[in-house]
């Protein structure tokens, strides 16, 4: 199994890494059961616009690698583009992903959905990353359940 | 190596290699290399042959089984069998006791340790399904298999116990002969996958009273691809490799001459060297661990003072994922595992450690450093220097280590 | 080599060596051992293990993998999986694709050559045993596998069929092409021991059309204990060696880069000479055959005008024991078989030549005689001197060969 | 399997190879079918002793080399000695022979066997091998057919 040298790259010198304090959106996903946790801080400016990201992630090169790229392909979206990255356009970005690695960048998109859907709930706005998430096979209405339903399928594709 | 530079990696931009992952494989000796050559391009024959060259072929077979017979202790040189690896000897041994005791009458029970490597464990499966009853005994905290806890779940109908002499990922060892004696007091038969004990402990056939054996060339400077099972005579058996009957029919397919004779050198220079290396190793070992346990939120995987590899660490960093730590270590050159890097790409949390009790979140944090002849006491010091660093910084960027484990890192 | 002089043999006296028995095994080029060295020594890493040394290991195993799948024209390189024996392959394909095939509903009936080799035969027997139907196809006359013959007893149920390309002992070639077209005709399975065809004969996965295909390396100038499975993707396949799920979970245990990387290599080599090496070769066979033939009493084995591989020749020496004349060239250092020299020690008369007719009486005076890349025109010379009187002097110690033949030799 | 020094020695120069054209007695025993034969002449003086014997054998290394050697070992003996040679002392004799090809020792003291009785029949005289093959597991009270069942039996040994 070998890594791109972009997932090295980023494993090696991860772009935006931190907390941000005054956060306007939160996202925590992964489960330390399963090893991968990630944890993204957002701003969004008054367009809604993402002006800046921090993450924190505990898991493998891939898991690093796909929090850090997404903050980069995250930055100055619009928050309706930003939850609209896929995994694979993710993975494409990091020159490919290891089979058996692919859930991690799923890790990552699904990280960003829930920061940018913390946001609107915050400002009583209407969640739009799930209407986004049923596009994906593994859809289910309750967007947060939907992210630890993947992330427990991430489990099994450990075992 | 074209192959390897064909594409930039970390590992070619190194410093130095400082390679601490001896239980996953090892450089074959150049010894080793110089007793096996001549077989390859001069003495070349099948050892099948009639003729002087066959018959070379065959001497230096049936030297290389008496030589290995010596080392392990076996009543005689008929009972080790070549095989092609390790995995090899593993599922013979699983498969054809219990299939060959169960058609002799012998019950269909069949008892495995818990923590055995997946060539043991997937066989299990195995038989399972071929309707065997298979009973997972699990070793407790200290790394351990224990002969009481054995003799908990015998049963008459009992056929075949297989626990491993020394755990790969820990470096325990089993107190084989003790569950030998047990699992022989019901009448079964008793295997031990001892691939990683061989040469670095004890290791006499006849006084541990085990039927059957597994061993491995590479773990032991020898080259891949190269094993031995052991099968004491008498040792019911269903034979796994069929076809032109060499071995005495137990084992089918040209030897491998080469193969064989480098295995049987690789143990002669384990054996030689054993009273000083062993010392030596141990306490690289230990300033191993004891230099790791220096950092917080740190433990050794398996009780302290239980017999053990002189060679093998296993400790628990909580707080990090072991392949992020791995990868930052080999950036600096340096070679460790995490789990069992003898199962493929797999980074699932180590079954082994989840059966001496760890929490899965626990599990995803162990560190494997296993010490071995070319490791010098600066390899230890320059492992010692990199590791403390890394390990903050990836706690650093942890999400949850600070609420987990508290920030005291 | 000490255990070759440790005991004097005819052969240490010998004049010279002439080695004719290239499909019993073969040296190792010294370029095959050039590619595999590095691997043992300096590139030693476990291919499953993520640090640099391990993504070496895994970069040049993958290598021979992608080299070796072009050399047999594979769709894919994952379709190439590496072995501990051409024994293995051949086990790993009948049971594994009977076993699987039937449990995905297919049927119960298995086929497979009565002159295929042992590797084949007893895991055919093995599944008769498990409740399999399984049916011989005799060769003919001519030393061949007829399509129609195979057509005639190809069943609805028939799960797999196992034809080997050539075979070991005549050096016959079989249209595996049309028998593979057949079996797909009733939805089977077909595969083929192409062990002594690599190489030699041109073989392309895709367009021959086969399902599964084994390979052995001592055979094309590579070492012993190395040897590939060709498992076209889709193929059902229950996995035989299991463990650590290496080769994508197709083949358990620590893979031996070094022997990969040689099996790749004899291939490219092989290949890249075969077009000035078979010319070669087929002179000095047929300067083997014709000059044998000169001798009252003898036949070719086989028909002489079918697909023959270039090097092999069988031939019929009436009135002589197989192996008496072998030890008797022997003591001229002149290499040779008689029946299968993959048969451990065995000299039952060659259950190869019985499939094509042969008498008993007749088939325990068989010689093989196999030239290969190392065979220059003088050893076919010397054989040719030596072999005659010998025959003579055997023929006429024997008390029945007057009465069998009439006294004209 | 290794043949000894002095196996490869008889095998190569074989002592007594011929036949004897006024024998006293013929043995042939084994069958081509299982790729031995061996045929042996003898002649027998006054005294019941065998001065003489010549043996011609189709077969491996062991047969030939033990054709040989009995021939030698049972030169001078009295018939009833000679009857009394086992496989194990031809084996022996020879320094030993591989498992699989202990059964060609008695294509030798079979021959030998039928020899003397076929002598002793010419002479109107009792056999007397068949007695001595009884003491022989594979014992059956019809001497020549005795014979065949070894080489019967010899041949599964080849299978
Ligand atoms: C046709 C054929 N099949 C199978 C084998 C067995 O291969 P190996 O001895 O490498 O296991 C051989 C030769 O030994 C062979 O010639
Ligand atoms: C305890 C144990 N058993 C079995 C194996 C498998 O041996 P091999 O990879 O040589 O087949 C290994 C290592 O790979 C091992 O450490």
């Amino acid at each position: 199994m070998l890594y791109s040298d972009k997932v090295m790259d980023h494993f090696n010198n991860p772009r935006n890494v931190g907390v941000i304090d005054d956060a306007d959106g939160v996202g925590e996903v992964g489960n330390p059961v399963c090893g991968d946790v990630m944890k993204i801080t957002i701003k969004v400016d008054a367009t809604d616009h993402i002006t800046e990201l921090k993450f924190q992630t505990l898991g493998c090169g891939a898991a690093i690698a796909t929090s850090s790229i997404v903050t980069e392909m995250a930055k100055g979206m619009s928050i309706e583009d930003a939850v609209k990255i896929s995994k694979r356009q993710v993975a494409d970005e990091l020159g490919g992903l290891p089979a058996a690695k692919m859930h991690c960048s799923v890790l990552a998109t699904d990280g960003l959905k829930v920061a940018v859907d913390d946001f609107l709930k915050r400002n009583g706005r209407e969640p739009i990353a799930g209407v986004i998430l049923s596009e994906d096979p593994n859809f289910d209405p309750h967007a947060e359940e939907e992210t630890q339903a993947v992330a427990a399928e991430n489990c099994h594709l450990h075992e | 190596m074209q192959e390897g530079k064909s594409e930039p990696t970390m590992s070619d931009a190194t410093p130095r290699t400082v390679y601490l992952d001896y239980a996953a494989t090892t450089p074959v000796d150049e010894r080793v290399v110089t007793a096996m050559l001549p077989f390859l391009t001069e003495h070349y024959g099948n050892p099948n042959s009639l003729y002087g060259l066959g018959r070379d072929a065959y001497r230096a077979l049936e030297a290389a089984r008496e030589s290995f017979a010596r080392g392990i202790g076996a009543a005689d040189p008929g009972e080790v069998i070549f095989t092609g690896a390790g995995t090899e000897g593993d599922n013979a041994a699983v498969l054809g006791i219990a299939r060959a005791g169960r058609a002799r009458g012998k019950g269909d029970h069949v008892i495995v340790s818990s923590f055995e490597h997946h060539a043991i464990l997937e066989p299990a499966h195995r038989l399972a399904k071929e309707g065997f009853e298979v009973t997972e005994l699990r070793p407790r905290e200290d790394g351990l298999i224990h002969t009481e806890d054995l003799r908990a779940i015998l049963r008459d109908s009992t056929v075949l116990v297989s626990v491993m002499h020394a755990n790969n990922e820990l470096g325990t060892i089993q107190p084989i002969k003790e569950l030998a004696a047990a699992t022989h007091e019901v009448g079964g038969y008793f295997h031990t996958d001892a691939i990683q004990a061989l040469g670095k402990v004890e290791w006499n056939a006849v006084d541990n009273g085990v039927d059957a054996a597994s061993f491995s060339a590479h773990k032991i400077y020898g080259p891949k691809g190269v094993g031995v099972l052991y099968l004491k005579r008498g040792t019911p058996f269903e034979v796994y490799m069929i076809g032109g009957g060499q071995e005495s029919k137990k084992r089918s397919g040209t030897q491998n001459v080469a193969g064989a004779t480098a295995f049987a050198k690789a143990l002669e220079l384990m054996l030689a060297e054993r009273e000083t290396e062993n010392p030596r190793l141990e306490a690289l070992r230990d300033r191993v661990i004891d230099g790791v346990l220096q950092m917080p939120h740190t433990a050794l995987n398996g009780a302290r003072d239980v017999p053990r590899l002189p060679g093998t660490a296993n400790l628990s960093i909580n707080g990090v994922e072991g392949e992020a730590m791995l990868l930052r270590l080999d950036n600096l050159g340096i070679a460790v595992s995490t789990g069992s890097a003898c199962s493929s790409g797999s980074l699932e949390p180590s079954h082994v450690l989840l059966a001496i009790g760890l929490k899965p979140e626990i599990a995803h944090g162990s560190l494997r450093v296993t010490v071995g002849r070319f490791t010098t006491d600066a390899d230890v010091d320059y492992l010692l220097e990199k590791l403390p660093p890394i390990i903050e910084l990836l706690r650093a960027m942890s999400p949850v280590y600070a609420k987990m484990f508290g920030a005291s890192a």
